[in-house]
């Protein structure tokens, strides 16, 4: 049963991944691209990463895909590459895999992933072992992460206003 | 149990995918979803791996690359907007006032 | 629910990177008190923190430490490079103090993004693992990326900026891939635990399929950084488009960073199959020194030559990394000598040719052209000198600096018994000399084009001299900066 | 006394001294005259004391001073002299000063950094004859470069940038692959012995002993990278365009053909490496190095005949008599040799001589072409008589210089059992070939109708006598006392000739 989970999740991971890099409007490959993460995080359902689950759908799904779409509708850039055509199969594919992908998850809330698992210790991922390894093992790159976010930040701020000065005059 | 190397074969694929996005799309948006196309998929290696050994590191190690990516995508973002508000365009054949 | 307690740290192997983080950070703050017509203290006191670091590290030296689970490692070799990173960054920030007000993009927080960079360079030296390499390299790329973009209202910079970002996360993206599988084939991401691993030789078959395909992701990943051919498409456009100053950066703190990295990477992680990976790397290392060279050869616009020619000591300093891998004999122990040493002088060198390019830019003028530097031994004779001088050791002709890390390496690669590829090497070095020679050429024999005045600032001046000097005396005097890359020796061997 | 480091002020006091030029004022020419003369000057003195200090009875070297400069890579600062490196050492502080006091008035612009190159030449070319370490030799070696370029890339022709270029590039190229020997030699040495050092002695030793066996292969291929290295910089023939391209266009007044392109390093490495080194391997290429030393001879001269360009005349001329010189160092005997050493320094002194006299004629017509020139014996009586007497010297006529070498030259290569006849007999017919050239460029400029451009040329002014004077004496004094010039480098080029002997006695 598992197996059949995967190779579906597989199949629309790989499909919205194609379809992204097909697709004409960054729009569409935004959300084709979107499709591909939730199956991704359905995939990290399976492997025992319930921490990683959320967070990909949090911060991938969630807050990076949304950055995309916010800058490409902000810019309006969504057709800025071909223009010429328009292919219908892109909403059908991206409703299909959609409706695929919440039909596994659908499953795997109700059944449980653990159909067939031979692992010794389904909680080496747990959450709490994954913030305790954070704070005691991985103190440092988890410091680094703080810099790292922190020079972004400063980046990004000095872009926009020099931007501003820019046109300021 | 579905076997370790399915699960790497899939990110081998989807990292293809992503390389091959980057190689061929103009687009400077498409091409950073290529981008973290590529990233996902060495983070499904990853927690792949932390499975198969039932070790913490590869998951944790995950967690760190999604934070590169955010800290990534806002700082390209940025410029993307800077450079669109002077020039209108994303498309990165167009960028080319340094070919030479 | 567990307690968490966080284990003991060893501060000293830390000592450098806190200060530089912390000072960044404070700076931060401390700039929001500094009006915007005095930016340049924040210079100051950015130079201030290097210094203190440099000077941290002084009573640090022999010492041999790990900390924070082993992900972060003190010795000679860190402390080496983060001494060369610190100088770097003063020198970078030195010959900006000018060039900013003069392009009109002086914003305080310049400086600490460029002490940002510093402490993720220093990352890549020092880490022993795989997570801080590779963090230490996205944070060095970050703040590299929006630095390149800096230069604001010169559209070129914001495209270069992109351009390198585009590609610098193409090639995190291979690093990490890369990571992914060493994990999957080792089952761990400490250097010197998949050197055990491999000493023990106990992988499968898969394993090593996973290991050798890791090895050459990460590989390509660094190869982008340090702009090794065929990796180095971008390298041109973007030192084009950068701020000067951070071209400078570019061309030797971010190149040095990723050679430590790749480095410490090869040596303490994969010595075991240095039969493998050798002669893919002396390949790419002849690659990158033809593509470097003809490429420098071809160009008009100096900074562009200057771009490639650093595409081109990328293949030298890869000689050096070769022989480091070989085991037996002194081939190893003299590999990674050479790498320090070609990395010290092409420092020096590379900063000071940037600097000339520096003083002679002008506000919204761009004059990176060869007919820009004609003549100019008679308008500006000292700063003619220094170019020559950077360009007589970037062709490695004695005595400057570059002729000592060229012999240094050449030495290395022959003891490791690749002599083919020295000769080859040597040619090389032989047909690269004309183009550098050129500019000089130029400089001296050429009469000036225009008699634009040449306003040089002290600070630009200082920084000039030091970069200079720094070559010369090294040229001179090789033998205190011999000794200390002679008492180098990686973790691993000890 | 004998503490005193007298190679080291040699080899640095010039250097100082372009350091202090660079330090005067722009306008003060005179001042930058008399400091530039006066190091030079110094120099000159302290190569007088050295060889006042040599002991020609000892062969080998001599007057070691050595300092320690990258010890963990055995790189020492070590000079010293034998009876060869003490000529050229000598020819090399002799022509400094002429050549300083020859450009006074040639140079138009930046005359302070013309005297300050030429002191650093002056230091280079020192330190390339002194030095014991391979390195130490490399470094200088390459040293030399940067001043000349310089010196005809900024005060040269119209072509001098091409020149300078040309120049730099091929002497550069050669060089690394001189470079590459070194290091090999150097690597195979220390893994041979354990003992890793450029010092030449010590690895000369190591190679009389046996202690550091090459294979026939890996000794050909080192002595031929070094062959390269100085055959192009020698110039042997098919070497040689750099070198008239830049005597060509190297500033007329004959400065720098005196000072940086007569002296021959390259030549002299052929001594210093190529044969002491590598005796075996010498023996095994003299023929084909023969030949082409031949060719050089013979073609060069040819070609000079044909030029209508003084300046073009002479540099054949001086490609021709390098062509001379590398023969009798590949007749590996003591004669040839000798002969061959004292030819670099006869022929440096004649036609550097000619050079200037060359710049002194050119600038009274404002012309090098020797169809513009005629009849300057009637306006300049004491110039051309002294020119004669330097180009009597420069054919080998008996009783001045060039004839003493010529003919050690001539009869070492005729005795040499890898040369021969075969070999002498062409060199004799390039040797005729030389009086043919030099004697028409002389009777061209010097007899004949007097153009009006060059009725009232001034004679020649004191300065310029006296430099030609100074010149000319060591051409008489060489010619009627060869001994003098022979004596003291008996001992040196005897024991590099006892090392080839039992090569080419088997032969």
């Amino acid at each position: 049963m598992e197996l059949i989970i995967f190779l579906i999740t597989a199949a629309v991971a790989i499909t919205g991944a194609v379809a992204m890099l097909l697709s004409p409007n960054a729009i569409h490959s935004a959300i084709f691209l979107l499709i591909n993460f939730v199956a991704i995080s359905v995939l990290y359902v399976l492997l025992y990463a319930p921490f990683l689950f959320a967070i990909q759908l949090i911060v991938y799904a969630g807050a990076i895909i949304v950055l995309f779409l916010f800058v490409v509708m902000l810019l309006g850039a969504e057709r800025a590459e071909d223009t010429r055509e328009r292919f219908a199969w892109q909403r059908p594919l991206g409703l299909t895999l959609a409706a695929i992908l919440l039909g596994l998850i659908g499953y795997i809330a109700l059944r449980g992933p653990t159909s067939g698992a031979t692992v010794a210790d389904q909680q080496f991922a747990a959450p709490e072992r994954i913030a305790e390894a954070l704070f005691t093992t991985y103190l440092l790159p988890f410091e680094i992460t703080a810099f790292l976010l922190l020079a972004a930040i400063v980046g990004v701020v000095v872009l926009h206003m020099s931007n501003h000065a820019g046109s300021g005059g | 149990m579905v076997p370790t190397s399915y699960y790497i074969l899939l990110s081998a694929l989807l990292f293809t995918l992503g390389v091959v996005g980057v190689i061929t799309r103009r687009n400077a948006l498409v091409l950073f979803m290529s981008v973290e196309l590529m990233l996902n998929s060495a983070n499904l290696a990853l927690v792949t791996f932390a499975m198969a050994r039932q070790d913490v590191a590869g998951q944790i190690v995950v967690f760190f690359v999604i934070v590169v990516a955010a800290a990534e995508v806002a700082v390209g973002l940025a410029l993307l907007v800077a450079i669109f508000r002077t020039k209108h365009t994303t498309d990165v054949d167009e960028i080319n006032a340094l070919k030479g | 629910m567990t307690e968490i307690t966080i284990p003991p740290i060893d501060w000293r192997v830390a000592a450098q990177l806190s200060i530089i983080f912390g000072w960044a950070s404070v700076l931060l703050v401390i700039a929001l008190f500094v009006p915007r017509s005095r930016t340049r203290i924040v210079g100051y006191l950015a130079i201030a923190g290097a210094i203190v670091a440099a000077a941290a590290g002084v009573p640090l030296w022999g010492v041999n430490a790990e900390t924070f689970s082993g992900m972060l490692r003190l010795d000679a070799y860190g402390l080496t490079l983060n001494w060369l990173f610190l100088a770097a960054a003063a020198i970078t920030i030195v010959l900006s103090l000018d060039y900013l007000p003069r392009q009109g993009i002086e914003r305080s927080e310049y400086y600490v993004l460029v002490l940002f960079a510093t402490g993720g360079m220093m990352l890549l030296a020092q880490g022993a693992d795989l997570i801080i390499l590779f963090l230490g390299l996205e944070l060095l790329s970050i703040v590299l990326y929006v630095l390149t973009g800096f230069a604001y209202p010169r559209n070129a910079s914001e495209e270069a900026g992109m351009k390198y970002l585009l590609i610098g996360a193409f090639a995190g993206g291979f690093v990490v891939f890369g990571i992914a599988l060493l994990y999957g084939a080792t089952g761990s991401m400490n250097l010197r635990a998949i050197g055990e691993t491999l000493a023990r030789q106990a992988l499968t078959l898969e394993e090593r399929t996973y290991l050798l395909a890791g090895a050459a992701l990460v590989v390509v990943g660094f190869g982008y950084k340090v702009a090794m051919a065929p990796f180095h498409m971008w390298a041109p456009d973007v030192y084009e488009g950068a701020p000067t100053p951070i071209a400078g950066l570019l061309s030797v703190g971010s190149k040095a960073a990723g050679f430590a990295a790749l480095l410490r990477f090869l040596v303490e992680a994969l010595a075991g199959e240095w039969r493998i990976w050798a002669p893919v790397l002396a390949a790419l290392a002849i690659v990158t020194l033809a593509v470097g060279n003809i490429g420098a050869l071809t160009q008009r616009n100096v900074k562009r030559m200057l771009a490639y020619s650093s595409v081109g000591h990328a293949g030298y300093i890869l000689f050096g990394v070769i022989a480091a891998g070989a085991t037996g004999g002194v081939a190893g122990q003299r590999g990674v000598e050479s790498v320090l040493l070609y990395l010290i002088a092409y420092t020096f060198t590379n900063l000071g040719a940037f600097g000339v390019l520096i003083a002679l830019e002008h506000r919204g003028e761009a004059a990176w052209d060869m007919s820009d530097l004609a003549g100019l031994w008679n308008r500006r004779p000292w700063l003619a000198v220094a170019m020559a001088v950077c360009m007589l050791s970037l062709a490695g002709i004695p005595p400057t600096a570059g002729f000592w890390g060229k012999l240094y390496v050449f030495t290395a690669a022959w003891l490791a018994g690749m002599g083919w590829i020295t000769v080859i090497g040597v040619i090389i070095a032989a047909i690269a000399a004309f183009y550098y020679l050129r500019i000089v050429a130029q400089m001296f024999m050429a009469e000036p084009a225009r008699e634009a005045p040449l306003p040089m600032d002290r600070a630009l001046q200082v920084g000039l001299a030091l970069a200079t000097l720094g070559v010369l005396v090294l040229g001179f005097i090789p033998t205190p900066a011999i000794d200390l890359v002679q008492r180098v020796v990686l973790g691993v061997r000890g | 006394m004998n503490g005193v480091p007298l190679l080291s002020i040699m080899i640095w006091l010039p250097a100082l001294g372009a350091l202090a030029v660079l330090a005067l004022p722009r306008e003060n020419v005179a001042a930058q005259r008399s400091v530039s003369l006066g190091a030079a000057l110094l120099a000159l003195a302290a190569a007088i004391g050295v060889a006042f200090r040599f002991d020609p009875a000892r062969a080998g070297f001599q007057l070691v001073e050595s300092v320690a400069w990258v010890p963990s890579w055995g790189i020492s600062y070590t000079v010293s002299v034998d009876g060869i490196s003490l000529w050229l050492v000598l020819l090399t502080a002799f022509l400094t000063p002429v050549a300083l006091a020859a450009s006074w008035g040639t140079v138009e612009r930046q005359e302070r950094a013309f005297h300050a190159l030429v002191l650093f030449l002056a230091s280079g070319l020192f330190g390339v004859f002194t030095a014991q370490d391979m390195l130490l030799f490399y470094v200088f070696f390459e040293f030399t470069l940067v001043p000349t370029a310089l010196l005809i890339g900024i005060w040269g022709g119209a072509e001098r940038r091409y020149a300078a270029i040309k120049f730099f590039a091929y002497t550069f190229s050669g060089s690394v692959f001189l470079l590459l020997g070194i290091i090999g030699l150097y690597l195979l040495h220390g893994q041979a012995t354990g003992v890793y050092t450029f010092d030449t002695a010590a690895i000369l030793a190591s190679l009389q002993l046996g202690a550091l066996r090459l294979d026939a292969g890996a000794e050909r291929l080192i002595f031929g990278l070094f062959f390269i290295g100085f055959a192009v910089k020698a110039p042997i023939w098919p070497f040689h365009t750099w070198m008239t391209t830049a005597h060509a266009e190297a500033p007329s007044s004959g400065v720098v053909d005196v000072i940086g392109l007569l002296i021959k390093i390259g030549a002299y490495g052929l001594i210093r490496f190529n044969v002491q080194l590598f005796p075996a391997t010498a023996a095994w290429a003299a023929p084909a190095v023969g030949v082409l030393a031949v060719i050089g001879i013979l073609y060069a001269a040819w070609i000079a005949y044909q030029q209508t360009d003084m300046k073009r005349l002479l540099a054949y001329a001086s490609v021709s008599h390098l062509g001379l010189i590398v023969l009798g160092i590949f007749a590996l005997n003591a004669q040839g040799i000798a002969g061959a050493v004292a030819h670099m320094v006869n022929s440096a002194l004649t036609t550097g001589a000619l050079f200037l006299v060359v710049g002194m004629i050119a600038a009274r017509r404002g012309s090098r072409e020797l169809k513009s020139f005629g009849g300057l014996w009637k306006a300049t009586p004491w110039l051309g008589s002294l020119t004669l007497l330097l180009a009597l010297g420069s054919i080998g006529l008996p009783g001045l210089n060039g004839f003493i070498s010529e003919f050690a030259v001539l009869q070492g290569s005729w005795r040499s059992p890898g040369l021969g006849w075969r070999y002498a007999l062409p060199a004799i017919l390039g040797v005729v070939l030389a009086a043919v050239y030099l004697l028409h460029m002389y009777r061209t400029a010097f007899m004949g109708e007097t153009p009006p451009e060059l009725a009232q040329a001034p004679d020649v002014r004191p300065r310029e006598l006296a430099l030609l004077v100074v010149l000319a004496a060591p051409v008489v004094v060489f010619g009627l006392y060869p001994n003098l010039l022979f004596g003291p480098m008996q001992q040196s080029v005897t024991q590099i000739a006892h090392g080839t002997l039992p090569f080419l006695a088997s032969r």
